[in-house]
């Protein structure tokens, strides 16, 4: 890898899984769940407390929340926060698995990134996951009593088993109206 | 004197229908007078749930929602998608292709920061005179656009693998044509607003971010290279051959509005710069790799990201293997550039909450999505 | 000077004062009331201009007009109860007691004077009227200025913020 | 007094006067005693107003106003009804006219319905002090200048009805402004004006004009602080651009007319431009010779002169309009206390001591010259020196940002590159 005056990579160096994991378990033992070859999966419970010391400490750095959102797998939600270090140039994928479908609930990460302030707020928006310990969390696109959580892979209920996802080229198969299905 | 005269604070709505707001964005100020006391920020006018439709459609169909994103920078948006999907894909572009996205993103900047230099300066008084300016110069890039892609805002010209067409044959003489207009433009801006002392006075120590706080609140682009933090993504992390190119990361000084215009006004000097290198050295061959019409990557999931006109433009993309992405996440960098809205606005006055709205350089079709 | 337009203008001013005039006193919201009192600003210059005294009708209405009546404007608006409700006070009856007594006065004030008349208008200059300030009653003058000058310091220092108290501290 | 004048035939076009004392003569002789004043009053009217002011609002106000700033802009400026979209303003007019004018329903309604009506009247009483030419004068009045700034201080309780009866937010706020502007500015301005006083020794407007034609000097040389000042004021109170604040569209929508709409916004609107056309009469009377044109007065018709240099004043407001942004409200006050007002006390006392210089040698020509060149040497050494004692320092403000090659994180701001 090229090294530049200043010591910093010149392309930005993403942590494979196991490295982040390496950072996150050296400073907040305990922290990490599992990993994969490119995502560290951290436990809810020391989810903050791990970013927090990873934030700080000198060799990770990760001082800056790039990316934060929730992905729907149909039996469970992950929540991505892509974190980057300007000095070290570094940019590191967490993740957070949330397995309750009626009630997700995800420690929020705004006490130690404000930048989470938005996009938690656009997360729990779109897919119905609550932030605990977010100042203010409310639904910031669409207004308060929306039915539903319209980034949930569930939401559409489309006839003919039909499945979000494409199974067929959009607009070759007859559609009807969408019923939006209420998800308490 | 201790019983200093209270007055009532009441709640004013800038926006959604107010000229300064850059289209249906709202601000819900408390002011005690004309003091800003606090800064609600309503949103979601205009939200189209992109990211739901574009779980319905194939990785190309995707790629006209992101010119309706950020609709004054709609190369840049659909450079940012591509680039997601090859990465997930791992399709290689051919030389061409790159230097011509090279161009197109960096034509895309000058125009984007066209409108938001004339916008700004509208927003602190200047009655019209900058954005007419500004106009007649993007009004050029505009039909460079329309001459290689057919359309001027939205143009949809990227495409996975590389662009949709070859460059057209006036091209290279309007972009020519537009290096020479632009860098005594950008002089007259600077001799009309960067020395003015009243354009000063209303900008200088406006809406300061300091650098920690423009790092935790996530923000990025121009407002983050304003508090005198050093990132430019194509540095950082190159895309397109960005490495090839010579040009340097301007940074402002205290992270008020006006080192936010100085900052976009150098970045025009240094885009010109670029283009010219891109244009000098343009290489022959394929424009583009083929790919599938419906491409069908495999499952994974892949973050790519660039630095459009308003800082780190990201595409999160999950494939399942389908024809089409299985979440599809745009991290937006204007919405995500408001999170320090509110730190901004709180303690100056109502004019100054105007010229920071304006500073922040934000579009609404971005935000809502 | 006397004839059928002057006497004219004097009842017509004299209505749009009188009923300007009550209209303070009448008027339920407390922003027409001043309103009615710029009214009855504009009918008094218009007297000074019937007795010839162009300067003090202009001064009238600078003064008056434009700078007292928007400063009575501005706290109106600054008092948001009162805004909207000229509502009945308690002072009517001191308040009419003191009319009694004032209109006692001027009647013995007119009674009293021995008002001369003189074919031709007095011929008083504002050069005038700027030596007898400058050079007779400078004192009183001076005086009022210092007066001024007093309340207007005392106003600043009145609305002055704990905060700007403290930032003046530290020069 | 005016032994220039060729002829008093009621053809010489070089003095309007004469052709409307024939008429008035010729009137006084058939109708009753009395009338003919009405008619006189109706006659300066129709002449100082609807042939002087009516033109020049639409004309001036509004087409040129709107060309010289889209030649500003780089863009054309109305070029589509009539020859050189010269009849836009009537076709303005015409559409206002026709547009509905709504008033909300929470709103004060008989007050708003009077603001633009008490917005018009003194436009129109404004004029009648105007000297025009040597005896085209409506009303003489001794104290012409007094008379002047007693009216022009009446239209801000007009913008405050209007801004306070339409019941909305960003009304009040305007309402608020321009109460607060026009008393702040007010001071100023009247204290720029008292140094050309002392200079001219009259309150009279003519006395001012024929002052500046017996010394052959323009007032505005012998004291330009107070021109400039006065300048700055009156474009604050006129609401002119760089201090616009009362009706800043890009923070308070339309300020104190954001309720209206339709004739009664037009009124306000072509006032507004009614009212800087008389304060660019009225510094041309005071500052620049008003008719007076170093002689050729006597060949060229006096009130054509005037009319050409009020219009050429009143480019200077189109000028900085196409130009500057705007300040804020706070700063706007700021500047008028902290800047204008110490500056405008100086001027009287700098003009107070040469009026006694000059008075005590018994009024020599030379001397006004003399006043002249050291008062403008003054002005600028004391305009550089105020400003920088007031924190003026252009080169502390960088106008161009640090460059770095490389990608990293925060770079100090002591860091030298």
């Amino acid at each position: 890898m090229e090294e530049t005056r200043t010591g910093v990579a010149a392309v930005t160096r993403e942590l494979s899984g196991p490295e982040a994991a390496a950072f996150a378990e050296s400073a907040v033992p305990g922290s990490v769940a599992r990993t994969t070859d490119t995502a560290c999966y951290l436990k809810p419970g020391r989810l903050v407390a791990a970013l927090d010391a990873l934030k700080n400490s000198r060799e990770a750095d990760l001082v800056h929340l790039t990316n934060l959102c929730g992905v729907d797998f149909w039996d469970h939600f992950e929540v991505v926060y892509h974190v980057q270090s300007f000095d070290k140039n570094q940019i590191a994928l967490f993740k957070v698995e949330v397995s309750d479908r009626e009630k997700p609930s995800v420690p929020s990460v705004v006490p130690v990134f404000h930048g989470a302030w938005m996009q938690e707020n656009e997360t729990y928006d779109l897919f119905g996951i609550r932030f605990e310990g977010h100042p203010n969390l409310y639904r910031i696109l669409l207004w308060e009593g929306y039915p539903g959580w319209p980034l949930r892979k569930d939401f559409l209920s489309m006839p003919g088993g039909l499945q979000p996802g494409l199974g067929d080229f959009a607009g070759t198969t007859p559609r009807s109206e969408p019923t939006v299905k209420v998800v308490k | 004197m201790t019983g200093a005269i209270k007055s009532e604070p009441f709640v004013i709505n800038i926006g959604p229908q107010h000229p300064s707001t850059h289209g249906v964005f709202r601000i819900r100020a408390t002011v005690d007078g004309e003091k800003v006391i606090d800064a609600e920020m309503v949103m979601g006018y205009l939200h189209r749930s992109m990211e739901k439709l574009a779980e319905e459609r194939t990785y190309t169909q995707n790629i006209p929602f992101t010119d309706r994103t950020d609709y004054l920078s709609s190369m840049s948006n659909n450079l940012g998608y591509c680039l997601a999907v090859e990465k997930l894909a791992g399709i290689e572009v051919p030389a061409r292709g790159n230097a011509i996205r090279v161009i197109m993103a960096e034509l895309q900047r000058l125009a984007s920061h066209c409108m938001a230099i004339g916008a700004f300066a509208n927003d602190t008084g200047a009655w019209q005179t900058p954005v007419m300016w500004a106009f007649r110069e993007r009004e050029k890039i505009l039909d460079i656009f329309e001459v290689t892609s057919g359309a001027r805002l939205t143009c949809n010209y990227m495409r996975i693998g590389g662009v949709a067409f070859d460059l057209r044959t006036p091209f290279e003489p309007m972009v020519r044509q537009v290096l020479a207009d632009l860098p005594p433009f950008i002089d007259e801006m600077e001799n009309l607003l960067s020395g003015n002392e009243i354009f000063i006075s209303r900008t200088r120590g406006i809406g300061v971010l300091s650098p920690e706080m423009a790092t935790n609140a996530s923000l990025s682009g121009p407002m983050l290279r304003g508090s005198g933090i050093a990132w430019d993504l194509r540095k950082a992390d190159p895309y397109c051959g960005y490495e090839q190119y010579d040009f340097a990361i301007p940074i402002g000084y205290r992270g008020d509005s006006y080192d936010r215009f100085i900052v976009r006004l150098e970045e025009m000097r240094q885009s010109v710069k670029i283009v010219r290198q891109a244009l000098d050295g343009l290489p022959t061959g394929p424009f583009r790799t083929e790919v599938p019409l419906a491409l069908r990557p495999p499952s994974g999931e892949a973050y790519a990201r660039i630095e459009s006109p308003r800082g780190e433009l990201g595409y999160y993309l999950v494939s399942d293997g389908g024809p089409s992405p299985f979440r599809f996440h745009i991290r937006p960098p204007s919405f995500i550039n408001l999170s320090a809205l509110k730190e901004m606005t709180v303690g100056g006055t109502v004019a100054d909450a105007i010229v920071v709205l304006g500073s922040v350089d934000l579009v609404v079709g971005e935000i809502d999505r | 000077m006397d004839g059928f337009g002057v006497t004219f203008a004097f009842w017509v001013l004299a209505a749009i004062t009188l009923i300007s005039a009550s209209g303070v006193m009448y008027s339920r919201n407390l922003f027409h009331a001043v309103l009615f009192l710029i009214l009855t600003f504009i009918g008094v210059a218009g007297f000074f201009v019937l007795l010839s005294a162009e300067f003090i009708a202009m001064a009238q209405v600078i003064i008056y007009v434009g700078a007292i009546a928007v400063l009575v404007l501005f706290a109106v608006l600054l008092t948001p109860r009162a805004s909207r409700d000229n509502a009945e006070t308690r002072m009517a009856l001191p308040g009419a007691l003191l009319a009694v007594c004032l209109a006692a006065v001027f009647l013995f004030v007119i009674h009293d004077t021995g008002w001369k008349t003189t074919a031709e208008p007095p011929a008083i200059s504002t050069s005038d009227l700027g030596n007898a300030l400058l050079e007779i009653w400078v004192l009183p003058f001076l005086l009022a200025s210092v007066l001024l000058t007093a309340a207007l310091i005392g106003a600043i220092m009145l609305t002055r913020s704990a905060e700007e108290e403290a930032e003046d501290a530290l020069l | 007094m005016m032994p220039f004048l060729a002829s008093d035939k009621w053809y010489d076009l070089r003095d309007l006067s004469n052709i409307s004392r024939e008429i008035l003569e010729g009137a006084d002789r058939v109708l009753p005693f009395g009338i003919v004043y009405v008619l006189a009053a109706l006659l300066g009217f129709v002449a100082s107003f609807l042939i002087f002011v009516l033109p020049s609002q639409l004309f001036v106000g509004v087409y040129g106003e709107r060309k010289l700033i889209g030649r500003i802009q780089s863009r054309y400026g109305p070029n589509r009804v009539g020859p050189f979209g010269l009849l836009q303003p009537i076709a303005d007019a015409i559409k206002l006219i026709q547009k509905e004018a709504l008033t909300p329903t929470r709103s004060d309604r008989v007050v708003m319905y009077i603001a633009p009506l008490f917005f018009v009247a003194p436009a129109v009483l404004l004029f009648a002090v105007i000297p025009f030419g040597p005896n085209m004068i409506f009303a003489d009045v001794p104290v012409s200048l007094m008379y002047f700034l007693a009216i022009s201080s009446l239209p801000v309780l007009a913008n405050f009805m209007a801004g306070w009866s339409a019941n909305n937010k960003y009304s009040l706020f305007g309402a608020i402004r321009i109460v607060a502007m026009t008393i702040s500015y007010e001071t100023p301005l009247v204290m720029s004006l008292l140094g050309a006083v002392v200079i001219a020794g009259t309150l009279n407007l003519q006395g001012m004009v024929l002052w500046a034609d017996e010394y052959k000097i323009w007032l505005g040389f012998v004291t330009p602080l107070a021109l400039v000042i006065y300048f700055i004021c009156v474009s604050a109170e006129l609401n002119r651009t760089p201090t616009d604040i009362a009706e800043a569209e890009s923070e308070i929508v339309a300020g104190y007319l954001t309720e209206y709409s339709g004739m009664k916004w037009g009124l306000f609107y072509g006032m507004d431009i009614g009212y800087a056309i008389a304060a660019s009469a009225f510094a041309v009377t005071v500052f620049l010779g008003g008719w007076t044109l170093f002689g050729l007065e006597q060949w060229v018709p006096p009130w054509l002169i005037f009319i050409g240099k009020t219009h050429l004043f009143y480019m200077l407001f189109i000028w900085t309009r196409g130009t500057l942004p705007r300040l804020r409200s706070d700063q706007l006050m700021a500047f008028a206390w902290k800047f204008l007002l110490p500056l405008a006390l100086f001027n009287l006392f700098i003009v107070a001591t040469e009026r006694m210089i000059w008075a005590e040698e018994g009024y020599p020509d030379a001397y006004v010259y003399l006043f002249a060149m050291f008062n403008i040497l003054v002005s600028i050494l004391l305009l550089f020196f105020w400003a920088d004692f007031n924190g003026y320092k252009p080169g502390d403000t960088p106008t161009r940002p640090r460059l770095v090659k490389e990608p990293r994180g925060y770079v100090p701001v002591e860091e030298q590159l």
